[in-house]
């Protein structure tokens, strides 16, 4: 201690004529440009999957609806709830924000809240209106912060010089290890349940992949699909357009996962599984047809404990999934095991017998209780283009059919396909294998009458055609299969399209005839869509029925104007073997429901 | 270097399992009549002078609680954490004040927190963090607090929530299937 | 000056550590510090028994702060958990994140990007200069002297702005999770970084005039607490109080952590191990973090990713085991024991923070004999913080 | 000793009942009810969790005045807010740069008191332990009538990020009058400067009359603190 | 001097100014200690809301008639103290109730509002009150030590106790104030003067961190209303009265305004730079340091 400890401390003494450091107005002072404030939301971008709900950990956020606000509205992809925040529960740690899956939570560097009444202090971001909606500063979610990976894990595939000369499986099947790691990146908000035309527990399954618990996740598949094997692999899985994931990153692989748990469990305990069907309830049921949707429905009611007889036309179940799709996408042993699994329920088949011919639907309608229509759609539609009746001019279903028929096709040198859609590309890929095997070359020329970014094919399919060598030309509209004077096939000419509709929608292509171009091939294929032959049916029902548009009227459970005849699957709803379980479903419960009612009636 | 000191002591103390962390850090388990001779030896011995902790785990489903000690040796930059099972139903244990002074504190937090009785441990039967607690020690696992926060502590009504599935099931196809 | 504990005068402790003393006998007084008592660092109570001006015993009443985080911990998922962790310790909230995340790390097997360390580093002596800044003003303060604060608490305020814009939050960064940190570092952050530490530095040279050339000061905290090396060891001792005993127990040096072992640093020591000692010892300390801020800066790897990529938050699971993660705070060893059963929660947490031993057993060992009027200057000079005992 | 108690609590006529919530519960001895003689020799029953309990209630204070003195006594009150130095949570830490350069409240008529006598506000910095809570109460009822409450923190609103601890309270209203609160977890200085310029507001016009309120429904409080306070020992002073 | 009715409302007038400086001038005081911590501090007119609030606090709660009757002490203490010396100089207005003896009363008024104070805080029953008063009574008897030998001496040195004749003594020349004709004198009053301030770091009667606030801790309302009144007068009385025998008084407003000003802010030049001693420290060191200066200033008269 000196007289320096004295004095020293006077120094302080210096700041009395410095200006105070104090913020003059701290009343508007604004925070940094990362302040996590309070929260903003862009509520068109929000698809309310709750996944700020989930992993907030104050229990802060409610997802509430909001239909009618600013457009926002229940559909597909959209649950059309929003979140609501409780600023009596919130800690900003914006966990919200970095988990958000389409990227609209975010946060503004607002912080300023004062009220009297502590109930005021929740609201919906971007729903109800405040100051800070606006701002520009404030926490958004730093490039490359993610807390779920945002690339799917990827497929193993046959590489395009493996898979070009043969019709083996190309895509492999995921390891567990892959899977588990697929499976994690689901956030389990259950927005794809509600676009799966049969709304199979996705999240549930994906869960069951997680924890490795496969029984489980069969059990699930099942109970929603009977077509779980098939669907693991061609689904056109409208469910992974809406995934959350898709919107920041590559969508879950659903198809893929649901198609791991189909493989990891053994088939022999499927049935175990499944279980057994109900007690027989002495109702019979017909089927025609063999496809999904008559499957599905006979799937369903066999299980119920009703007598399900299917009649099919072909030597072998399953429609179009069998005939129409090839083989490197779908080998039969898939479909043969998910027949056979089907079958095991109880199912009688009848194959080789075509109605009409061998037996007629009057026959039917007294031989069982009820009757299921689902002959699909097998004839092919033509463009109706002059020389689309020559004889190299084919439909793409009855190339289709005689490929997986075991027909040993002659591929042509080359060849014109017309269509942009997946059978189109399922009839230039098939057709590209027999001329890699026959010819050692591939040349095949695809036209669509849609551009690019409008194909109805699945861009996996499109970026794989082109992997195999298949030129695709968008955009062209076939004017005329040309012919030369020896009724050779020369090709096709096309011009190019302006527009496919007009204002009001309806189909009236419009063409630029000075864009004109030839394509050579010996052959041309038809694949612009197919009908449903409906001849079958005979004069009288056909008479009888009431028709929309070519097809058969039913109602929103699929029975037609005929009491005990339902129709279901791709003659009802367009082609896609998910659509047509869906309709199995629904028309078996609604078979179910009848003979029900009629049992009430017996007993009463 | 945590192996070669377990080793060592490993018939002496009769330990049980050995778990090594990291290079400078190990579990071990020892029984309870092992558990004093054992840190006497690491803190006059082995150079474990520093206690750093003393917690429980309630392994509810083994019906154990354990006891970990974690001592750490500075000089040589490496920590052992000394487990004991100790029977849920018999939760009473020798305490060891007289070894560290500060280990009355951490006895006095199990004692209220788990319910571990250190009978002899100096004040551990005065309140610590609780007052006036009247359930359960909270700290053990069958102790719910967020249905016990429920039932004391009302709160602010009016929430309620969706699930996104669920309510697009109600909007969409109510009756399980859409017709689109 | 005071000497050792002499309790010649007062009864004897009992074996079970109480003491009896006969209120009625007119001699003695209980006298009650806290909760809401301006000398008591945060939200605790000293209970006193008084005989005169001096203290015959004093026991520390912890738990108004007790909001059980071990076990709300045992019921959020591991990400869940990372928010929760700061609210542990207002004044240094990075610790627990760091710690926390540094445990979780090491069970699930996450590596960490090499950017990431340097910024948690630095992120961690911010943190340990703004505590240190405030210490002063309390320390300043417990002894009547107000203007320190007034000073340190502006610089904090500075080094609080630095914050903001690193992290997105003043007190609770909420900026180091498991896996790595949020961002990376804003433009321009190392020069206004700079101009921060420059008034820092400029605040410290009055404060070192003002506070510790100071006669008053001197004569109210040399003396004031005196803990003894063997005690450092027996109570569980760390950081600037074992270091202002003569003890260079810093884990920083130790166990070096994060970046350390690429830093030049050296654990600050004094001998006199009194309240005086320690204050200084945290002063030349908090020079040093400064430096160290800026060795950071200068030296970390511009870039490169800062965070780990980690499975699906939503649904992360731990493989079983237990762990336990340390590092140097501003008040000593702060650590977490984090024990895990393979599902998405942990099992048990464990916080370990400095005051659990300073604040308690120490606490109540030191302020036997001290005048009341000192009872703040010494409880202030153990640098406690109430949240970390009872969590 | 215990078997004496528990028959001579089964005597009394809510005895079984009380001893029932207890049985099972590992309580410490010393709050056990216990028998206890008086100076004169009667005998009775003393339950360390409930009996140390004031039941003396507040009395509603009217502005006696004419309205234009209450107007300029509110003006004054309203410039001239002492807070009370009470950090109840981590919300005080934002106090600090209040009370120095950075933000300087006393610019604005705030300043800190250190005992609840001569304090007007007491901000209830964030979420209150039920140990907290006890005391709190106790300094919010020797505050004088006109006293205003602010909470500060999305704790004190609905359990903020303690919504499921058990030893949290989840809404401040329950317990005592709230003016205002303040979401933020923490709320920044400004923030809380602007939470009392609104306090101010709500002052000057006469609407902040809180220790009234608290008067009137005296009852309702206490039957809530009783609720979740089980044990109401306590120092006779507590700063 | 012979008691006129006119001296009581001249006195209500000096009463009135000097309540009103009082109030700016602390106010005055803060604002400048603010500004070494390098802030604004309070508006110059906190102290008029503060005092009108705490007037205007509805309800209020007492210990007992001591503990009402304490505050009315202290302003007792404080405003006997200003109006039985001369305020200003040769002014028969500002003169008040001053008397040939005035010196002893002074000292006497300085003590009484202390002892006041001391009872009714007492009462008040808490324990930091009675810390507080035990504390404040040890170190003002010792603070008050030095100023008591001062006043002393200077007694001696202009050989009356008349504080009217002290302030005559002084006129004519700066260099005939007490200042420079005992400067001894005036160092002990002053070091005294630092102890009674209630400033670090002599301010361990209140000492917010360890007692707070001490004697005041359980008044509120207008008790404490009572008391600020009495803070703002109180210091103001004091200083006048070592204006008048230290510093040659004054003899105008301005040259009053001005001089207690500079008296005052002395204690806060020295108080915000310091901690606080503790209460034996401060008595040893008014023993050690202002008492034989004390001591020396009688010896040198």
């Amino acid at each position: 201690m000196s007289v320096r400890d004295v004095l020293s401390p006077f120094a302080a003494w210096k700041h009395l004529f410095r200006d105070p450091v104090s913020i003059k107005d701290p009343f508007n002072r604004e925070a940094s440009e990362r302040y996590r404030g309070f929260h903003q939301n862009d509520i068109e971008k929000c698809i309310g999957c709750g996944t700020c709900e989930a992993i907030c950990q104050n229990g802060a956020i409610d997802m509430l609806p909001v239909s009618g606000v600013d457009g926002v509205q229940t559909r597909p992809g959209d649950s059309g709830l929003r979140p609501r925040i409780d600023y009596g529960r919130c800690c900003w740690c914006a966990l919200c924000v970095d988990v958000c899956m389409t990227g609209s939570l975010s946060m503004s560097n607002a912080y300023k809240w004062v009220e009297a009444d502590p109930d005021k202090f929740r609201y919906i971001p971007g729903v109800d209106k405040k100051h800070w909606d606006d701002y520009e500063h404030g926490y958004r979610r730093p490039e490359g912060h993610r807390l779920n990976a945002p690339e799917r894990i990827e497929m193993p595939e046959l590489e395009p010089g493996e898979r070009i000369d043969s019709f083996a499986e190309i895509v492999g099947g995921y390891s567990v290890e892959q899977a588990r790691l697929e499976a994690d990146r689901c956030v389990t908000c259950g927005i794809c349940v509600a676009t799966c035309p049969t709304h199979m527990p996705i999240p549930e399954y994906i869960s069951a992949v997680r924890d490795g618990d496969y029984e489980a996740g069969l059990k699930l598949l099942y109970d929603s699909n009977p077509f779980s094997q098939i669907c693991g692999k061609i689904c056109t899985r409208r469910c992974e357009t809406t995934c959350a994931a898709s919107h920041e990153g590559d969508p879950i692989a659903i198809r893929w996962l649901k198609r791991h748990i189909t493989e990891q469990v053994p088939f022999e305990r499927y049935r175990a599984i499944i279980g057994e069907p109900a007690a027989a309830t002495g109702h019979s049921v017909a089927i025609v047809g063999a496809g999904p949707a008559g499957m599905t429905t006979a799937f369903d009611l066999a299980r119920l404990g009703h007598k399900v007889h299917v009649y099919e036309a072909q030597s072998h179940a399953g429609g179009m999934t069998r005939y129409g799709i090839p083989e490197y996408r779908l080998p039969f042993d898939t479909i043969q095991r998910e027949i056979d699994l089907i079958v095991s329920m109880g199912v009688e088949m009848h194959y080789n017998t075509r109605i009409g011919a061998d037996i007629s639907m009057a026959q039917l309608q007294q031989d069982h209780d009820a009757v299921v229509l689902s002959i699909g759609l097998w004839l092919g539609r033509s463009t109706r283009v002059p020389g689309s009746d020559h004889r190299n001019v084919y439909k793409a279903v009855d190339l289709l059919r005689r490929i997986r028929d075991g027909e040993q096709l002659q591929a042509p040198k080359s060849m014109v396909v017309i269509g942009g859609g997946n059978v189109a590309m399922d009839i230039a890929r098939s057709m590209a294998r027999l001329q890699q095997q026959q010819h050692g070359q591939i040349a095949i020329t695809l036209t669509a009458l849609e551009d690019k970014s409008h194909f109805l094919a699945d861009p996996v399919e499109i970026k794989e055609s082109i992997e195999e060598q298949v030129t695709i030309l968008d955009s062209r509209g076939p004017q005329e299969c040309m012919v030369d004077d020896q009724d050779n096939l020369l090709g096709l000419r096309t011009w190019r399209v302006h527009s496919i509709f007009d204002e009001n929608g309806r189909f009236a292509p419009s063409y630029d005839d000075g864009d004109e171009m030839v394509h050579e091939g010996e052959w041309v294929v038809e694949a612009i869509g197919q009908m449903s032959d409906v001849a079958i049916l005979g004069d009288e029902l056909t008479e009888k029925l009431d028709w929309n548009r070519g097809r058969i009227q039913v109602d929103e459970d699929g029975r037609t104007s005929e009491s005990w005849l339902w129709s279901a699957g791709d003659m009802v709803r367009g082609p896609d073997v998910v659509h047509a379980v869906a309709d199995g479903h629904r028309t078996a419960r609604s078979i179910h429901a009848h003979l029900s009612a009629l049992d009430k009636q017996e007993n009463a | 270097m945590m192996q070669s000191l377990y080793d060592r002591l490993k018939d002496r103390f009769n330990l049980g399992e050995f778990t090594g962390r990291r290079a400078d850090l190990a579990f071990v388990t020892v029984s309870r009549e092992q558990l004093r001779p054992l840190l006497l030896h690491l803190r006059d011995l082995e150079g474990f002078t520093h206690l750093v902790l003393l917690t429980a785990v309630d392994w509810i489903e083994d019906d154990t609680f354990q006891l970990t000690y974690l001592l750490n040796d500075r000089a040589r930059a490496r920590d052992i954490g000394v487990r004991l099972m100790l029977p849920r139903d018999d939760t009473q244990m020798d305490s060891i004040h007289d070894l560290w002074p500060t280990a009355a504190t951490y006895q006095r937090e199990l004692r209220e927190m788990f319910g571990i009785d250190f009978p002899d441990s100096p004040r551990v039967n005065e309140d610590f963090i609780l007052e006036g607690w009247v359930d359960i020690p909270p700290y053990r696992r069958e102790f719910d607090t967020l249905r016990f926060a429920r039932e004391t502590y009302p709160e602010r009504p009016g929430r309620e929530t969706h699930d996104p599935a669920t309510y697009m099931k109600q909007q969409l196809y109510p009756d399980g299937e859409d017709n689109g | 000056m005071a000497e050792y504990p002499d309790r010649s005068q007062y009864p004897a402790h009992l074996p079970d550590g109480s003491c009896d003393i006969d209120l009625s006998s007119g001699k003695y007084l209980k006298l009650w510090q806290g909760p809401n008592h301006p000398g008591i660092t945060g939200n605790m109570s000293v209970e006193l028994t008084v005989c005169g001006d001096e203290v015959v015993e004093g026991r520390t009443h912890v738990g108004y702060l007790h909001r059980g985080f071990e076990k709300l911990m045992e019921r959020r998922t591991f990400i869940q958990c990372f928010p929760i962790v700061c609210r542990i310790c207002v004044p240094e909230p990075d610790f627990n994140e760091y710690c926390y995340a540094a445990a979780v790390e090491e069970l699930a097997g996450v590596e960490v990007p090499e950017k990431a360390n340097w910024i948690r580093t630095l992120i961690l002596e911010m943190g340990r200069v703004n505590s240190y800044l405030m210490y002063l003003g309390g320390q300043a303060g417990a002894f009547g002297q107000g203007v320190i604060g007034q000073w340190t608490t502006y610089a904090r305020d500075l080094m609080l702005d630095r914050f903001e814009e690193l992290t997105g939050a003043r007190i609770y960064h909420m900026f180091i999770l498991p896996g790595g940190v949020r961002d990376d570092l804003p433009e321009g952050f190392d020069q206004r970084m700079e101009e921060t530490l420059r008034e820092i530095e400029s605040t410290l040279a009055d404060v070192h005039d003002t506070m510790f050339r100071n006669a008053v000061f001197k004569k109210r905290a040399m003396g004031l607490g005196r803990v003894d090396p063997a005690w450092v060891d027996e109570y569980g001792v760390t950081g600037p109080v074992a270091r202002a005993a003569g003890v260079a127990k810093d884990v920083r040096s130790d166990q070096p952590y994060l970046v350390y072992r690429e830093l030049d640093l050296e654990p600050v020591i004094a001998h006199e191990s009194d309240a005086y000692a320690r204050a200084d010892v945290r002063r030349r300390d908090l020079l040093m973090s400064v430096d160290l801020i800026r060795q950071v800066l200068a030296r970390m790897p511009r870039k490169g990713p800062v965070m780990a990529t980690l499975p699906n938050v939503l649904h992360w699971k731990i493989p079983r085991g237990e762990t336990y993660v340390r590092g140097e705070c501003s008040r000593g060893e702060y650590g977490y024991y984090l024990v895990t059963d393979g599902s998405g929660y942990p099992r048990r947490v464990n916080v370990r923070g400095p005051s659990y031993t300073h604040a308690m057993a120490l606490l109540e060992k030191l302020i036997v004999n001290v005048n009341i009027s000192d009872v703040a200057g010494l409880l202030v000079s153990l640098h406690t913080y109430p949240p970390e005992i009872e969590r | 000793m215990k078997d004496e108690l528990d028959k001579r609590l089964d005597n009394q006529p809510d005895g079984p009942e009380r001893r029932g919530s207890l049985k099972d519960i590992p309580v410490r001895e010393e709050l056990l009810p216990r028998w206890v003689k008086g100076p004169e020799g009667q005998e009775y029953v003393v339950e360390p969790l409930q009996d140390y309990f004031c039941q003396a209630g507040p009395t509603v204070q009217t502005p006696a005045y004419t309205r234009i003195i209450e107007d300029l006594f509110n003006w004054a009150r309203a410039e001239s807010l002492w807070i009370l130095g009470f950090g109840t949570g981590c919300g005080a830490i934002e106090m600090r740069p209040l009370m120095t350069p950075r933000f300087d409240a006393y610019r604005y008529g705030i300043q800190w008191r250190p005992t609840p006598r001569q304090a007007n506000l007491f901000v209830i910095s964030g979420y209150l332990s039920v140990k907290t809570l006890k005391r709190a109460i106790r300094s919010y009822e020797q505050m004088q009538n006109p006293k205003y409450v602010v909470g500060l923190g999305s704790c004190t609103i609905n359990g903020g990020m303690y919504w499921d601890s058990y030893n949290t309270i989840k809404r401040l209203d329950d317990y005592l009058p709230v003016d205002l609160y303040i979401t933020g977890c923490m709320p920044r200085p400004e923030a809380l400067l602007q939470g009392f310029d609104d306090l101010k507001k709500l002052i000057r016009a006469g609407k902040a009359e809180g220790a009234n309120h608290y008067a009137e429904h005296f009852d309702w409080y206490k039957a809530n603190q009783k609720r979740v306070i089980k044990d109401w020992d306590m120092p006779d002073y507590s700063w | 001097m012979q008691f006129e009715w006119i001296m009581v409302p001249y006195s209500l007038l000096t009463l009135f100014i000097v309540v009103n400086y009082g109030l700016l001038l602390t106010a005055l005081m803060q604002k400048i200690g603010a500004r070494v911590g390098r802030r604004h501090g309070i508006p110059i007119w906190q102290n008029y809301v503060d005092l009108i609030k705490n007037y205007g606090i509805r309800s209020s709660i007492t210990h007992g008639v001591m503990f009402y009757l304490g505050p009315v002490f202290r302003l007792t203490g404080g405003v006997g103290l200003l109006l039985f010396v001369p305020t200003l100089y040769g002014s028969e207005m500002f003169s008040n109730l001053s008397f040939a003896g005035d010196l002893i009363l002074a000292l006497y008024f300085i003590f009484f509002g202390s002892l006041g104070m001391a009872l009714g805080a007492g009462e008040s029953g808490h324990p930091h009150s009675a810390i507080g008063v035990s504390r404040g009574l040890s170190q003002v008897t010792t603070a008050e030590l030095p100023f008591a030998l001062a006043v002393f001496a200077i007694a001696l040195q202009y050989q009356t106790l008349s504080v009217t004749e002290i302030v005559a003594a002084q006129q004519g020349s700066v260099w005939n104030w007490t200042l420079f004709t005992n400067p001894l004198a005036v160092a002990a009053a002053m070091l005294s003067f630092l102890g009674s301030m209630m400033r670090p770091p002599f301010d361990v009667v209140l000492a917010p961190q360890e007692i707070p606030i001490g004697p005041p801790t359980e008044y509120h309302s207008s008790y404490l209303a009572l008391m600020q009144t009495n803070r703002v007068i109180f210091p103001i009385a004091k200083i006048v009265v070592y204006m008048n025998l230290f510093f040659g008084g004054a003899a105008t407003w301005p040259v009053f305004f001005l001089k207690v000003f500079l008296i005052y802010f002395f204690s806060l030049f020295v108080g915000v730079v310091f901690p606080r001693f503790r209460v034996e420290q401060s008595v040893r060191w008014f023993l050690v340091w202002a008492l034989p200066l004390g001591i020396a200033a009688i010896l040198v008269v």
